[in-house]
């Protein structure tokens, strides 16, 4: 009975540290990109070539001051992280790395859990993820982050609409709804459903910026702007769990574009047999590599576009994704009902 | 510790609880959206015992039954949240005492 | 009916805000997100530089003028120092006047490359800041070379130029030139083509011609919308006759058509230094000034094109002391920025930043 | 043994936070109870094999509803709370007499049911069919229940309709 319960806790455990450590190290990936595409060399200091800065950014944000603003909801205040934090970790549950791998002589497949509501628990957690945000927003008991935290959510709401209008087409595709079964269709399938579904990989990507709040949709925290953002009134450990729990979020979303559109962990031409050499490199870095670019992709677009107005990235989201996901829909399902 | 293996009726006393509670919540709240939720806590009573029959019976009617009491919810939810800003624009109060009126 | 808590409400962007360039106070009134009412505070920066120079030698008065409008320099000197000559009807010699008009067209772009870099990362384009300031650099390494200081030059004597241009100058400033023709490019690639530039700039606080000459605008401001007024053509100064350049002239005078003249501008500066280095004459770089200058009794008014727009100044001698009797600026910045409570009227309130970059005020220039 | 602890850790946190929901004074905080109780009534669904129930649970209830709760509180209560009105209203007292009423006759029901089996075999585990439980349910959806799926969506609409023009500005 043990060993039925064993195997899944240690792969939980796993995952979460190789996340954790993964996501402090994207900091510094972020800010290195950005330095690079902007002519100058990021952060330097700390380590050779600046590879320790995430460690000393953590240090420093643990030796930070937590202040709690008077008159504010204490309960509410310490809550709204955690709930924003949690929602973006437990995402990485369905998300399958490999099919199998053997370890010190287990084969153990490299995922935590294939249940067959796979592709909705994901769209289901992302839905709970707005609570961190509105909950921030009402903590700092003031006017302005409550109103930053109130259009930050309602972006996530309408754009979280478009993308379950993506996946739905996606799954007409694969008929099911389990990720290691999407993948697998698209290996019986020999294409990626990039080529065949190019509108849904485009609203995924647009929908996928404005869930996790980044590059042109990032009005919410802008500085720039007047109100700061739902995240102004918190410092210290509080304030990293948010960044944290952005860049966690954007993991989760480029590993779902990879898995959805570019076959997750199959090596890229699956099929073709005379590129058999591919196989020696094990499936689970296929993933890695592909995530990694989509990750790219994303701190590549924050560097060089400017960002969009409220109105603007509303309009974009209910005017244009909603309506083009619902015609993806309709058009895929009367395909694969006509052929 | 010997627990009895879960029954169907150990679910029928929770969603019997959860509804008595729904109950408490409409009759003894002012504050119109807390008697909201109360409803909302009511539907989710329903809910639960409709999952229970439906795994009793081993017929999936009652889970989709569970999915348009969902649905409904969120429509009445919806409306029900339009008029109570409606009415919060016009009295500047909550209270359910204050809304005796149709029109106003 | 009592509306929602939306009620007006009055929002104070303050002195010290990132995106107002300086120490400018934006009091805007706001229904829900809309502009309703915006009243301007200034002030914050005044240093009473007017009644400074009263009691300043004439030759000292350059190194205040420095500091008016601390991005662009070398025009504020060149505006004051032509002035002065023009009361005193001193004949500058032609090498001093082309140099003149080199270090001002430098400026311009200099100040440009600030104004193009702060307008994009106030709405979020952070990488054009870098490229920006990349080749700002080259222009304040040219200056430093001339004049040994980065900011306030000081770099003009009335009559002339304190020191003639270093060996191999020229040729450094024709690579900066040659450099820059290749990086503009670059700028109009990440911005002009970019649908979210667009969005966020086209239609953005427009402003017909009549309306801007009406309320005193000039400079780029005036000329984005479609008004050909420069005073570097239109009374043409130092040596800006004997060469040919074109005026950019917007159409719709919204920030897209501000952001494009000022692109342009680029380039007609570019041109321009070319000309002056190709004519550069020999000569002396300063006319005979005796030591203690005192210009007869009388008042002018000169005005030259700085980066920002027309910039005057009122100089009153009464012929005896050796400093002038009355010090009056009409600074560009101060007259674009009357502008910015009528071009914010019913835009969001994140249009308010993107317009205070696009009528690129100094604050220095503002409170003098 | 591991399916009892579960249900009851579960339902003694159902019953706890639906309690918390109707008692706190603080709307915010009896919106997030009311989140938390649906979350675990997801659970429980899990735990009755009705897997993409809970996922909709999750995703229209906790994840819809409530943030609709959330932002109509927010809008609406920062200002004050409203007024409580002076002593126990006999309301109040009749709502708790229904209520004692209502459990009372529910668990009468339970009790005599338990005590004569009912004809249908009471915990018979449910027959491994081969379908998931989310086909299972799209396929009756689709098949036996069109009809209420499509007035259920025409519902919706015009609960869309409705909310749009009540909560408009100048309506």
């Amino acid at each position: 009975m043990t060993s039925s319960y064993l195997v899944p806790l240690l792969k939980i455990v796993v995952i979460l540290n190789a996340v954790l450590v993964s996501v402090t190290f994207m900091t510094l990936l972020e800010r290195k990109v950005i330095a690079w595409v902007q002519v100058r060399l990021g952060p330097m200091r700390v380590g050779p070539y600046g590879s320790l800065q995430p460690i000393a950014d953590a240090i420093k944000l643990l030796l930070k001051e937590d202040i709690t603003p008077a008159r504010a909801d204490k309960w509410v205040f310490t809550l709204a992280p955690i709930v924003a934090m949690v929602p973006a970790l437990i995402g990485f549950a369905v998300i399958p790395f490999d099919r199998e791998a053997s370890f010190f002589g287990y084969r153990v497949s490299l995922f935590v859990a294939d249940i067959n509501v796979g592709l909705l628990y994901l769209v289901s957690i992302t839905s709970i993820g707005v609570y961190g945000i509105i909950l921030a927003g009402y903590a700092s008991n003031s006017k302005f982050p409550l109103l930053a935290g109130l259009r930050a959510s309602a972006q996530l709401i309408s754009y979280e609409i478009a993308i379950t209008m993506m996946l739905v087409s996606i799954v007409v595709m694969a008929g099911t709804l389990s990720m290691v079964g999407i993948i697998d269709a698209q290996y019986n399938a020999h294409v990626w459903y990039m080529f065949v579904q190019p509108v849904a990989f485009v609203i995924l990507f647009i929908g996928g910026l404005a869930e996790t709040n980044r590059a042109p949709f990032d009005l919410p925290e802008a500085e720039q702007e007047l109100t700061g953002g739902y995240h102004t009134e918190y410092s210290g450990m509080r304030f990293a769990l948010f960044f944290l729990a952005e860049y966690a979020n954007m993991i989760v979303v480029s590993s779902v574009a990879t898995t959805l559109f570019v076959g997750g962990w199959l090596r890229p031409f699956p099929n073709v047999q005379w590129l058999g050499v591919l196989d020696y490199v094990p499936g689970w870095l296929w993933f890695l590599l592909k995530t990694f670019v989509f990750i790219y992709v994303f701190l590549w677009i924050r560097a060089t576009l400017p960002r969009y107005r409220y109105d603007q990235l509303m309009r974009l989201g209910w005017k244009v994704l909603i309506p083009l996901g619902i015609a993806n829909l309709i058009v895929t399902a009367t395909l694969k009902v006509l052929f | 510790m010997p627990l009895t293996p879960i029954t169907p009726y150990h679910y029928l006393v929770l969603s019997a609880a959860l509804f008595s509670i729904g109950v408490v919540g409409v009759m003894v709240r002012r504050n119109i959206i807390i008697v909201l939720m109360s409803i909302e806590l009511m539907l989710n009573a329903v809910n639960i015992n409709l999952a229970t029959f439906s795994y009793q019976l081993h017929d999936g009617a009652g889970q989709v039954f569970a999915m348009f009491i969902i649905a409904v919810a969120a429509a009445e939810a919806a409306v029900g949240l339009g008029i109570i800003l409606a009415f919060y624009r016009n009295k500047e109060t909550l209270n359910i005492d204050e809304m005796n009126t149709m029109r106003w | 009916m009592s509306t929602f808590d939306t009620t007006e409400l009055t929002l104070n962007m303050g002195p010290q805000h990132p995106s107002t360039h300086g120490v400018l106070r934006v009091v805007l009134r706001l229904d829900g997100e809309r502009v309703v009412g915006c009243d301007v505070v200034i002030g914050y920066l005044h240093r009473g530089i007017e009644k400074l120079c009263e009691h300043r030698d004439w030759q000292q008065i350059v190194l205040i003028t420095d500091r008016m409008d601390y991005v662009a320099a070398a025009s504020n000197n060149l505006g004051y120092v032509e002035t002065v000559e023009k009361l005193m009807s001193l004949e500058v010699p032609r090498r001093a006047r082309y140099i003149r008009v080199i270090l001002a067209e430098l400026q311009r772009i200099a100040s440009h490359c600030l104004w193009l870099g702060t307008h994009a990362m106030d709405m979020g384009a952070m990488t054009v800041f870098l490229y920006c300031f990349r080749e700002r650099e080259l222009v304040l390494d040219l200056f430093e070379e001339y004049c040994g200081a980065r900011l306030t030059y000081n770099s003009m004597r009335i009559g002339g130029l304190p020191l003639d241009i270093p060996s191999g100058w020229d040729k450094k400033v024709r690579a900066f030139c040659d450099i820059l023709e290749s990086k503009v490019p670059e700028y109009e690639e990440l911005l002009t083509h970019n649908r979210i530039w667009r969005d966020r700039t086209k239609g953005i606080g427009v402003i017909g011609g009549a309306d801007a000459v009406a309320l005193g605008l000039t400079g780029p401001v005036l000329r984005g919308s479609g008004v050909p007024r420069d005073v570097r053509k239109d009374e043409p100064y130092a040596a800006y006759s004997d060469f040919e350049f074109d005026v950019p002239v917007g159409t719709a005078g919204d920030t897209y058509d501000r952001y494009l003249v000022r692109i342009e501008e680029f380039h007609q500066s570019v041109r321009i230094i070319r000309q002056a280095l190709d004519g550069l004459p020999e000569g002396p770089i300063v006319a005979k000034v005796p030591r203690l200058i005192k210009p007869p009794a009388g008042e002018t008014y000169h005005a030259i094109e700085s980066p920002k727009g027309e910039l005057g100044y009122f100089i009153v001698s009464d012929g005896k002391s050796n400093a002038p009797y009355r010090f009056r600026v009409r600074p560009p910045s101060f007259c674009n920025l009357q502008a910015l409570p009528r071009l914010v009227q019913g835009h969001l309130m994140s249009d308010v930043v993107a317009l205070i970059g696009s009528i690129d005020i100094v604050l220095g220039e503002v409170d003098r | 043994m591991l399916e009892s602890i579960v249900f009851y850790t579960l339902a003694t946190l159902i019953i706890g936070f639906g309690v918390l929901v109707v008692t706190t004074r603080n709307t915010v905080h009896c919106v997030l109870f009311l989140v938390a109780n649906f979350l675990c009534v997801a659970m429980i669904y899990v735990l009755l094999a009705a897997e993409f129930l809970a996922i909709i649970q999750i995703l229209v209830y906790a994840g819809g509803i409530v943030v609709l709760y959330l932002f109509v509180v927010m809008l609406v209560n920062l200002q004050r709370q409203p007024a409580t009105a002076p002593g126990r209203r006999p309301q109040a007292r009749a709502g708790f007499a229904l209520a004692a009423v209502m459990l009372a006759e529910l668990s009468a029901i339970l009790v005599f049911s338990a005590s004569h089996p009912a004809s249908v075999a009471a915990a018979a585990p449910p027959a491994p069919s081969g379908m998931g439980n989310t086909t299972m349910v799209g396929l009756l959806l689709y098949s036996d229940y069109l009809v209420p799926f499509e007035v259920a969506s025409m519902l919706l609409l015009v609960a869309m309709v409705g909310a749009i023009i009540l909560a408009r500005k100048d309506a």
